[in-house]
């Protein structure tokens, strides 16, 4: 912002001295200024347009992840559940999120209700603003899917689709909406000095929270947990889910830096380019520490876990990407990826059947990043840090909680122990993920 | 000797694993089968056109065994691997004449 | 355009005050202007460099979506055709494509013939006009391949790898240039008023028509249709085929929003931002419709018919992603759903084999989105949009025609019964694409 | 450059213009350059954040590639090499790489030791130079780890995991910088008048070096030549293959467009743009040849072949993608398909076991592709080259053979016979990577 | 009764299947082989090296049956799995003296 | 004619397959099979979770040979596919009755 000062200002100097001398300063100082507000309008639209479709490739990412984590016999519902949830996600976000998120909050804890209210600049104009306001719903409705994607994975394996489906409906068309508007829609939070810049807890915390009571209410994974013992459910595609881990990290980098909201000068694209390098040795961050900690803890390394923790690397350094220097980013990075390697088997002691890892990704090292942002940023406080999980963790578990309860008790969440057993693919959608690389196997 | 093949029902194979060990049956080669029968699998639908799905997944176990041991591991497995669902699968027995571990050239009952 | 033309006019303004008080007009309006003609001139050509990498990329969703949706025995010929077919594009394309479809058309039905005859600006000097050639020709490059990858996925399994490497060459050489000449190398469509955009009919349709006359003159799979009965082969991996469609839509913002052609302006780069956002939109609403009315009409749903649902949804939206509203987005989207929902079965019953769906997906609902302009576009006309399809369709399906049946009576196109059974990996390629997997398959 | 040149010039004009009227020449001036100013560094940085996240979606290309192309009982392996490898190269090239390379190297062999020593520039901030340095940061960055993935596909399938992320940690925090140093740091071989643009010999040669020297030390994989017959070892996952070159294609675009450097004139954004013409012409040519010579010298295709020759085609314009005409970037590419498809069996004569190709592809293409500068950039001398190609290659090899020798002697760098037979995934991990597609097999 | 098996060509199995259950053979139980024999694979070409295939894709059928079907299973087996070329597999027959369905107990012939 | 099936550690696929044919035998069938017995799969580590794999990859060989062969084979075998550690697996013989080569209709030795 600094920057646009300057900019401006310098164009008032400019204005004034002319002024002394013509009566042509009006129209110097409009040209001058409109061909720089111009310039800022455009570097700003298309970081949300690049940002975004980066961000809208995360779809392909989660689906892919989850695909690879999942049994065989459960991919196609995975790839199903993914690509249904990131179109739901989209329409819901148009038909009444943005506005819930983003319209009149000021302060309080939800913006306007309104079908369809929100519209976009007239073809061939563009807003008065400093940037496209379709760009910038194109780039809010990304988030809003990701969210959904964290809880797809979580709660793989043995729940309905339809159930799911509408899940999401209530997710990403009001759950995410209405506690997004309380920080990034001006409201309460924001005024209470929390601070989430890209989402570690708005967007990750968020699913994960959805994420781990979809997962309490619909139980574990029949024959997961017997007499005490973890049975592993071995990943089918490794492959794909390393595929999916590096499509993540590529989106993170519109994730995170075109959260930045403007690029139209020398301080904001040098802030958004610390975000890149800062988001990426957070990752890196991530995955040497699962590396070393499982040579240590077990004698062996897992790959399944090294993607985790690059995750949760990302996840960490999500609610402040801007301010760490790079050897602090990495050490935020780390913490993630030593809260994935303990997260992960102590939730299979407390029998918390999550399939692919998203509780340890998303929702913790979503809290521990919005924790670390006191570290870095002078102006985040840990009360106000806190105050802020706390609100968006009680929100997300209640409400979703009402909402899993409402589905078990109407149309039911799981599937029979034989469909389970049959595989999801073969009994909700009828098409076999590999046909024929699992001959004689359900 | 005898020779025993069971088709089964796969997510049956552990408890079938379990009993049979339970008679001290030393070991046990599982081959992955399609099966055709009275279960028919159900007819799917896959872009619009519905067809009917003829093969059905199973376990073959095939177990080399003592004589003696026959009924008890015919009735071993019956146990541990009905359902009383169409489907659950067949025992059959053959005679084996010899058997031999590879490992130490041990033959007959002591092979096994 | 609008912009531009409010910007120069404000430049002349200055120019013009600026000439009462002073001499130095001109070295203030130029410098004035060559700032802005310099910055728009790198958005134009960046948006072509953006949107050219997203469109080349699509040629890996193609691939991997066919890949998918064929059977395991012939994945690597498929994976070997894309490869050499976006190749083949990108030569042929270089070598007489670009001419004849944009140099010297005015009004006609064909561009100038030459070798050879297209070059890229000198280094260092760009060009005299508002982008690079060299950025434009790399993004008018993508959507040749993008014709010739749609014809691929429809005769895959049967047709053998050179008689399609030669229809591919003379398809990215002669048939996708001179007809797009026809419209977009402002040739006598163009005068007619007919509305394309991106190519709903320009490309899609002319890849969908290619692809139908192949498969009518090729014949179906043996097996594929016996006494009546239409036998499913089943998709050999359905992540793969949903990589493929993530990968195509997000190729699609590159499609669809680079088409705008200019990024300079504030008008320019916030509709292409309406273009993203409704592009994203009709995706999302192909895949819903497709839920919905396969769980009604079947009662369970299917992945496939998900994916082909949101590709449609894009070819549908793609004559005109500009002018329609959010909401009309979702509808023709939706619409493009539909028809997938009941044109893949017709196609069976009319024993016309299109291995994955890329009739219904690119051709018809190419047809309907390129009719759909005249909802939202005033300049369109129904009669204009019928002329184009009818033209578009008749040029293609003569002269595919004739190249199919030249190669069929010549070196023949179909691999023989056993070849077919055994699989093209082996028989034409001696590659199996997945060796470990289908141990015991052929 | 010469367009800045103009600018500022142009500036300069409208400077002493005003001069002559009034005393806000100063002001005027500094408003106009400003704008200027502040927009080119926005495009320049913007430049290096495109190019950065293609480049690195790379990593994810290589993972495809060498996941695709091992057999399956080693790609859990390959996953987890290329993720930590990628991890371990952003680290260490942050904690001394990137100084070592580009910082007080001025004409000499280094740059200086520095532990953390490299910086950001301050949030808010940027530069005082034309582009923001944390985007040429990550810009660098993502070139060394293209570095480390070529090495990991030629050991594969026989390479203990550890020792490999050991001599990791040296390629890319020590022999890549220095090396690098020499010519993009401005070392001596910038002097000497050495000539490789985007790295077709300080990324790929060097690679190819180090991995050439990796594979004879370690020696082939048991079974892969036995009295005198090469027995192939298939790829296990083609379309994964087919995929990962795709994504390599792709990031091409930022490997060789952004290395432009700039891209807020009409030269430098003309200039790119060319670049992208050409390294998508040269790949193109690239798998044309493969496919017309393996027809010719086998009279069969081969999918992994055409993969190479793209790949090929792509390292051979590397070193040069700029002045070429797009004839002369189709024939540079195609001589790297010629090169594959004669090279692959070379190594597999001289029992030089390389699993995915890489050494030709990256090697000896690297080297054609270095040499070849000399026939369309007058800048460039064939003694100069050679030079280069010399002092890279001596270097490379002998520091990574000291490497390669102090691990195998210390630590030991394969893994048994058994554990060979086994499978890596099973005997270094315990994860394989599809353990219910491959029923019944190590 | 008889154990009855026969390695075919994959493709050939529908046909197979049809012409026994023709016979009212009940059921079948199904397992993809490789075989090797007189049929030799063709020889490849992998990335410029030549090798020989010498394991070539079958399909193994494994059917119970009661003695007096032996002579009519194993001539349908023959005609429908013919096609006069190399490598059309074999049938093998083998005693078989005890069947049991797993679902009820039965025994004998009833069982198949 | 005798029936013996081999299960056999899989990398030892080629040794066993070229001493076979030195003995004149013409053809075999492959299948891929998981063992359970007294070499137990290492116990392995999957996201933190400890897990004993109880089966094994191994092939099992049929071969269908003359009476005669039946101690050479048997004794071809043990000694290719032996390695003298556990998991080596076994030989199994049993009566053969019938064998008919399908694409000639040959009966008995002819037929193998
Ligand atoms: N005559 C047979 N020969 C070989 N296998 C058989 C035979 N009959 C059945 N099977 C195997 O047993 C399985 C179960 O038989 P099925 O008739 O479906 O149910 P049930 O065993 O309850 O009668 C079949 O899928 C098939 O694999
Ligand atoms: N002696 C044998 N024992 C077991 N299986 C055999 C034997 N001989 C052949 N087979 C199986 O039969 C298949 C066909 O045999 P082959 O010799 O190739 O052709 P044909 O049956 O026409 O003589 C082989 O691939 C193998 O699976
Ligand atoms: N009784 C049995 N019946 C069938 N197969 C058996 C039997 N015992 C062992 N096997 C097979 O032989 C393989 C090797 O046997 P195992 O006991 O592990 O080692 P060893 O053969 O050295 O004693 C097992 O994995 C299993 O496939």
């Amino acid at each position: 912002m600094k920057y646009s000062l300057n900019k401006s200002a310098s164009v008032v100097a400019l204005a004034t001295s002319l002024t002394l001398i013509s009566g042509t300063s009006f129209a110097q100082d409009a040209t001058l200024a409109s061909v720089a507000k111009e310039t800022s309008y455009v570097f700003n639209t298309l970081l949300f347009l690049i940002g975004g479709f980066l961000v809208m490739f995360m779809a392909a990412g989660f689906a892919m992840l989850e695909a690879g984590l999942v049994r065989s016999k459960n991919v196609s519902m995975q790839c199903l559940k993914n690509i249904s949830l990131y179109s739901i996600a989209g329409i819901m976000y148009y038909w009444i999120g943005y506005n819930l998120m983003y319209t009149g909050v000021d302060g309080g804890v939800m913006g306007s209700f309104s079908l369809f209210g929100y519209g976009f600049d007239e073809v061939g104009k563009g807003s008065t603003g400093s940037y496209s306001t379709a760009s910038d719903w194109f780039f809010q409705m990304a988030f809003v899917a990701a969210t959904a994607s964290i809880v797809s994975g979580t709660v793989a394996e043995r729940l309905k689709i339809w159930p799911f489906l509408i899940f999401t409906v209530f997710l990403t068309g009001i759950i995410y909406p209405i506690s997004g508007s309380w920080h990034w829609g001006a409201g309460f939070l924001k005024e209470a000095g929390f601070n989430d810049f890209a989402g570690s807890t708005i967007v990750h915390s968020v699913g994960g929270w959805a994420a781990l009571v979809g997962a309490i209410i619909l139980g574990a994974r029949k024959g997961k947990y017997v007499d005490g013992r973890v049975v592993p459910m071995l990943a089918s595609n490794i492959p794909l889910a390393t595929l999916g881990t590096f499509i993540l990290w590529l989106g993170w980098f519109g994730f995170n830096g075109a959260s930045q909201l403007a690029m139209g000068t020398i301080g904001d694209v040098s802030d958004i380019s610390r975000i890149f390098a800062n988001t990426n040795l957070a990752a890196a961050g991530g995955v040497v520490a699962t590396l070393v900690l499982m040579q240590i803890m077990y004698g062996k390394l897992d790959v399944t876990m090294a993607l985790n923790g690059a995750l949760a690397g990302l996840v960490s350094i999500t609610a402040e990407p801007l301010t760490p220097g790079p050897l602090a980013a990495i050490l935020i990075g780390s913490a993630g990826g030593v809260i994935v390697v303990f997260a992960v088997p102590l939730l299979d002691k407390l029998k918390i059947d999550d399939v692919v890892g998203a509780i340890p990704v998303h929702l913790f090292a979503g809290i521990w990043g919005t924790i670390a942002v006191v570290f870095t940023n002078s102006g985040a406080t840990l009360s106000a840090q806190l105050y802020g999980i706390a609100c968006y963790g009680v929100f997300t578990v209640v409400f979703s909680a009402i909402v899993w309860l409402a589905l078990k008790y109407t149309i039911g969440i799981r599937v029979s122990e034989e469909e389970e057993a049959l595989g999801l693919d073969r009994s909700e959608i009828g098409v076999e993920a590999y046909p024929e690389f699992t001959f004689g196997r359900g | 000797m005898k020779f025993v093949m069971a088709i089964i029902k796969p997510f049956k194979l552990d408890e079938v694993r379990n009993s049979l060990s339970a008679l001290g049956v030393q070991g046990l080669t599982v081959t992955e089968v399609k099966g055709y029968g009275r279960q028919k699998g159900q007819s799917e639908i896959y872009r619009g056109a519905e067809y009917a799905v003829h093969f059905v997944p199973k376990l073959k176990l095939e177990i080399a065994i003592d004589s003696a041991q026959e009924t008890q591991v015919v009735e071993a497995i019956r146990e541990a691997a009905g359902t009383g669902q169409i489907g659950d699968g067949k025992v059959f027995v053959m005679d084996l004449q010899q058997a031999m571990r590879i490992r130490t050239g041990e033959t007959g009952a002591e092979a096994l």
